[in-house]
């Protein structure tokens, strides 16, 4: 059967009409052959113009969409909702963003803001004959367990947490000591090794002198940390120097620091002799801010490689530099020095100026975080990428602080450690939320944009699998590759590696890649 | 003049040459060397000390040519790339060179597979026409393969051999271009039976105008039986022998005496050949006969020359 | 497994640069393991070289292909109207499979677009070390399954020589001494003794010191009965 | 030639990559007309065949887009990128062709100024040298 677009174009924003002639472009795009309707309204967001388009859609027997609006995101899902039920396959529907890729970034630009344009609408039309169909698919979790690794202050809030939002929760404590929470307590007991993916996992679980399989649909990594022992030079020149945690709790039963404080983010910036897992990023600032404000007057300098404030600490970070606080950053081959001589005073290259600063000190306190050294165990377990300095990595901010980079599980407590009881539990209470509603839904829904093999073409290299960072791609019984399309995360990563191209990612295949370079090289824009 | 060996004045002057081969012995006694060197003194102009000929392992060319230097005639070391590779063949051109050797006969060599050591590894780090290239610029411009340059260059006068009877036939002309273009001076070449053959190389070398630039020095063998005749026509890589010759042995009353006349033949037919500037006598371990062929090809007494 | 390299690509363009219809052809096997010759850089080969002549304003035509297996025939016939039809073959197999294409279709250039190194082992995603050379006579069964025909710059056969230092060897102060990783091996295996004797000069017959080798399986081969049959059926 | 304009392909990650370029529009920036955004899931989905084939196609420089390395919707994946991004241009560099044609870039969704940033440089290094395999830039 041929295909049968239909060509939907949204004037709400004030700009697009203004900047583009609306009807050249519809022109452009109805002119194309298969184009079988094309409609340009008011706002593709209103519920009445949605019924309106998918009415005629499925009068004229549609079987794939160009939306020439804004991103995806920003569209009223009723819209895609309203296809989906007129038979056009969600993957079938292709949104381009003419608003933030064209009209805003080039509203001088008139002339080459219509052909631009325009062209973007070809290559998207080219873009859908070329799509297929596909098709997302769900699993049934087999259980409601959310397993929680350590039974410490975050890992009983995510328990409770996520018993709250109905999960079953099972905590695996190394020590024997137990506390009060909801669900099962395994004491004396720890994690083997992980089977399975996100929503049905199988752990084998070393309980006393037993091992034993469990079934759970999410984990929960929730290990305790410490602090290391302070031995770099600096810690040696500045005799009083005291890890963050501790300046903070002396803060808490209203101690006031001597003179300048200054906050360094190692105890040891060479890097020698500590693996550093994290910073307490968070606390810094928290802590820069408190002080700023008990004492104005005082010197509250941050000096520290790179200050890492995502999302909201941004706001933290803000806070603190308009209260006066100092940062400084530094190079990690001119890390700041203390002399012996005169442990009152600090060095720094200030990266941003290019000159030695001299800080005087009064209170020292640093913001390393050593590595768990059960982080090695648990990560190898459950095949969770750990960071170099040997933390548990975490998914990005836009998947979440308290996410891995694996679905299904999810962190809080050992790299959060030294945040405060209040800090521990609140990320408890982010991974518990998070675990809790995952296991919840109670199905795995994957499938749509998943990477496909095609066998005949792999050479079984494993360099998918080795570079794979959901474990996703494993020779199966033929001897070639097979997704696990539940672990599937469609990044691409697989099909941009394969040296034998026998690995493509749907909806986002070498041709349809090239095909739309080729389009829009072909513009005269 | 580039050393002024014996050899190479011969060429120059214009005069027939005449080089035998002595084999060394298979052991660490020098006396067959000093006795073929008493026997044969005279008779030719040099005598090449073949290397480990065949890849059976005998007393070293460089100390056999030493050996009948102290005799008072003048070696042609052979230095095949099988068992050395550069660093020792640039060393060993040094070490001969310093010895008063002046007369080097470049060759790849019989892989030992043919030998009496099979089981050894090959070098071959160079094949001959790389060997001369090198060697000739050591001597040359003082400078050594990988580059290095060095004082006091050894002074030596190269030769290559070459078969005008191996596959592809056309091809034989232009290795010999080749090697004199990589630097030989003068060429040996492999036994000659089928003259007519030899003769068709030879128009071809002309042409080429290599007559001009390397000294040839026929091959020739002396044969004692028909068998040795079938042998070398049936079992040695690129040797022909054409079925008169054989027949010839076969039906000769005395097989031995067939030979040396066939071979004096030979001679005086390669002498008359336009482009040959000489005969090199290969009679493998019949060397006593050299100084008979020698003189009935008409060739003594040989040319001394100051 | 055959691990090759490309080579570097201004040789490459360079060897190309006076052929018109050129056909870039890639191997499924060994090549495409170790990143070298398949079907992923075939494409980026194929399309550099293109924009080379564009560069360079030549007019070359450039199509890429890939085989199962280039080293044997039957895959390569798979494309032969794709090698008849081109004025070079440029192979990104291993030598093996350039030269079964120039075997099978002796009037074509066929040259090499890689460098055939090593037998090797991908010790991590990218990485291949040698560990053997295919000497003919395996004698791992005596080093602890280590061998120092491969591993040791000497090849040597009695023990480490007097530049293992620290375990590592001297031509190459990254690579392991194969003798030091031996003796370590062996004293492992409370197998020390086999390393205590004067080990004899190696039979290097076997290698391709002994000539080139020719492995035969008489009876894989097909007789010359077979043979018929099965050319009566082609 | 002052009337040519340059052609830019940018292939930016549909997380952080575009993000920034989104974000960027609608802080009220501008940027050249001449890039063209390819969107891909992830810039570890970029195969140094698909930049080559841009340039082929016509593109004067080509730039990857991905998120901050230590904070990738995908983990690795900008890591990934930048190591296609590395081998493209060794190979241009092979070949004679200006090797500043493709660079892989990394943003974060929240850093609004970078993407007019780069997309400003690789308009410049495609002015500066012009389409490959015609002489001379706009100069």
């Amino acid at each position: 059967m041929k295909a049968r677009i239909q060509v939907l174009a949204c004037k709400a924003c004030t700009e697009m009409p203004q900047l583009l002639d609306m009807d050249d472009l519809m022109n452009v795009a109805s002119e194309r052959e298969l184009v079988v309707s094309s409609m340009l309204v008011d706002r593709v967001c209103d519920p009445k113009i949605i019924k309106r388009v998918v009415a005629e859609a499925s009068e004229r027997d549609v079987d794939r969409v160009l939306v020439l609006a804004c991103q995806k995101k920003d569209v009223n899902p009723g819209l895609l909702a309203a296809y989906k039920r007129a038979g056009v396959n969600e993957f079938m529907v292709e949104y381009i963003n003419l608003r933030d890729e064209v009209i805003l970034p080039h509203i001088s630009d008139k002339e080459r803001a219509q052909a631009k344009a325009e062209t973007k609408a070809v290559a998207g039309l080219e873009r859908l004959l070329m799509l297929q169909p596909l098709e997302k698919a769900e699993e049934v979790m087999r259980t409601k367990n959310v397993v929680i690794l350590g039974g410490g202050v975050a890992g009983r809030k995510a328990a409770e947490v996520a018993a709250a939002e109905g999960a079953h929760t099972i905590i695996i404590e190394k020590s024997g000591s137990s506390h009060k929470t909801p669900g099962v307590i395994m004491p004396n007991s720890t994690l083997l090794g992980a089977k399975g993916y996100g929503g049905n996992f199988v752990l084998s679980i070393k309980a006393g002198e037993k091992v034993e399989e469990l079934e759970c649909a999410a984990v929960v990594v929730a290990t305790g940390g410490g602090w290391a022992e302070l031995k770099g030079p600096l810690a040696k020149a500045f005799k009083s120097a005291v890890p963050l945690y501790r300046l903070h709790e002396q803060m808490q039963t209203g101690a006031v620091p001597k003179g300048p404080v200054v906050i360094v983010d190692s105890p040891d910036p060479a890097g020698k002799t500590l693996a550093v897992q994290d910073f307490a990023w968070d606390d810094t600032l928290e802590l820069a801010i408190d002080l700023k404000k008990q004492q104005p007057l005082e010197e509250v300098y941050v000096v520290f490689q790179e200050m890492r404030a995502f999302g909201l600490s941004e706001l933290a970070y803000k806070d603190a530099a308009e209260l006066g606080v100092r940062f400084i950053r530094y190079d990690r081959a001119a890390g700041p020095k203390i002399d012996p001589k005169e442990p009152t005073k600090l060095t720094v290259k200030d990266l941003a100026q290019a000159e030695v600063l001299t800080i005087p000190i009064g209170t020292l306190a640093f913001a390393a975080i050593p590595a768990n050294k059960d982080n090695i165990g648990i990560a190898t377990a459950l095949r969770i990428p750990m960071s170099p300095e040997g933390g548990v990595r975490r998914g990005s901010i836009q998947r979440w602080p308290v996410s891995t980079p694996r679905p299904g599980v999810f962190v809080c407590g050992s790299a959060m450690f030294p945040k405060s009881k209040d800090m521990a539990e609140a990320e408890g209470e982010a991974a518990g939320l998070m675990a809790g509603k995952f296991v919840m839904k109670g199905v795995i829904e994957y499938g749509g944009v998943v990477a496909e093999v095609a066998q005949e073409k792999c050479s079984a290299c494993l360099t998918c699998v080795r570079t794979c960072p959901y474990d996703a791609p494993y020779i199966g019984s033929a001897g070639k590759v097979e997704i696990r399309i539940q672990a599937c995360q469609g990044c691409g990563m697989c099909a941009g590696i394969c040296p034998s191209k026998a690995i493509e990612l749907r909806g986002s295949t070498d041709d349809q890649i090239a095909q739309e370079t080729r389009t829009m090289l072909g513009g005269d824009f | 003049m580039k050393t002024g060996s014996n050899l190479e004045k011969v060429f120059e002057s214009g005069k027939f040459a005449v080089t035998a081969e002595i084999g060394p012995p298979q052991s660490a006694n020098p006396e067959p060397l000093t006795h073929h060197a008493k026997m044969l003194k005279g008779y030719a102009d040099a005598f090449n000390l073949t290397d480990n000929q065949t890849a059976v392992v005998r007393l070293s060319s460089i100390a056999s040519a030493v050996i009948i230097m102290r005799e008072g005639i003048e070696p042609v070391i052979q230095m095949t790339c099988r068992d050395r590779n550069r660093i020792a063949l640039q060393s060993d051109l040094l070490g001969a060179s310093a010895l008063g050797i002046r007369n080097v006969l470049c060759l790849t060599g019989d892989h030992q597979i043919f030998g009496n050591e099979k089981a050894s590894k090959s070098v071959f780090d160079f094949d001959s026409v790389s060997e001369i290239s090198v060697f000739d610029k050591l001597r040359r411009e003082g400078k050594q393969a990988g580059g290095q340059e060095i004082k006091d260059p050894p002074k030596v006068y190269l030769g290559c051999a070459e078969n005008p009877f191996a596959t592809p036939y056309e091809f034989r002309a232009t290795r010999l271009a080749k090697k004199v273009a990589a630097g030989a001076d003068f060429v040996q070449t492999q036994a000659i039976f089928d003259m007519d053959m030899f003769e068709k190389w030879m128009d071809e070398v002309r042409a080429r105008g290599l007559d001009k630039k390397v000294h040839i020095l026929a091959g020739v063998l002396p044969m004692k039986t028909a068998g040795a005749a079938r042998y070398m026509k049936n079992k040695v890589p690129g040797m022909i022998v054409p079925n008169q010759i054989i027949d010839r042995m076969k039906n000769a009353k005395d097989s031995k005496e067939e030979g040396i006349k066939l071979c004096v033949e030979q001679i005086e037919t390669l002498k008359a050949m336009k482009g040959v500037h000489g005969v090199h006598i290969m009679a493998v371990m019949w060397e006593e006969m050299v100084p008979r062929i020698v003189e009935e090809a008409g060739l003594l007494p040989r040319p001394s020359i100051e | 497994m055959i691990v090759a390299k490309r080579k570097p690509m201004a040789e490459i363009a360079e060897m190309v640069a006076p052929y018109k219809t050129v056909k870039v052809i890639g191997c499924r096997s060994c090549v495409a393991i170790c990143l070298a010759g398949g079907e992923k850089e075939v494409k980026m080969l194929v399309s550099a070289l293109r924009l080379k002549a564009k560069k360079e304003g030549r007019k070359q035509e450039f199509e890429g292909l890939v085989v199962e297996r280039q080293c044997e025939k039957e895959w390569v016939e798979e494309v032969e109207g794709k090698i008849l039809d081109s004025d070079l073959v440029l192979s990104m197999a291993c030598s093996l499979g350039a030269q079964t294409i120039g075997d099978m279709y002796p009037k074509k250039i066929v040259f090499p677009a890689l460098n055939t190194g090593i037998f090797g082992v991908p010790e991590e995603q990218g990485v291949w070390s040698e560990k053997c050379v295919g000497c003919g006579n395996c004698i791992i069964h005596t080093t602890g399954g280590i061998c120092p025909i491969a591993r040791c710059a000497k090849s040597m056969l009695n023990g480490p020589c007097g530049g293992s230092s620290n375990g590592k060897c001297e031509v190459n102060l990254e690579v392991d001494c194969a003798w030091y990783a031996i003796h370590e091996r062996l004293k492992l295996q409370n197998r020390l003794d086999l390393i205590e004797q004067v080990s004899p000069p190696k039979d290097w017959s076997t290698s391709h010191s002994g000539g080139r080798r020719v492995y035969v399986r008489d009876d894989a081969k097909l007789t010359q009965h077979q043979k018929k049959g099965k050319e009566a059926v082609r | 030639m002052s009337e040519r304009k340059p052609k830019v392909v940018g292939f930016c990650c549909e997380k952080h990559g575009i993000d920034s370029a989104i974000l960027a529009a609608r802080s009220g920036r501008q940027y050249d007309a001449s890039v063209r955004i390819i969107k891909v899931p992830c810039t570890g989905r970029v195969d140094g065949i698909h930049i080559l084939q841009a340039l082929e196609d016509g593109a004067d420089s080509v730039f990857v887009l991905g998120c901050l390395e230590k904070n990738c919707h995908y983990d690795t994946g900008s890591i990934e990128g930048r190591k296609r991004v590395e081998y493209v241009k060794s190979t241009l560099a092979d070949l004679g062709i200006e090797k500043e044609r493709v660079e892989m870039f990394n943003a974060s969704s929240t850093m609004a100024w970078k993407f007019p940033e780069i997309v400003s440089k690789m308009v410049d290094v495609a002015r500066r040298l012009g389409p490959i395999g015609k002489a001379g830039g706009d100069r």
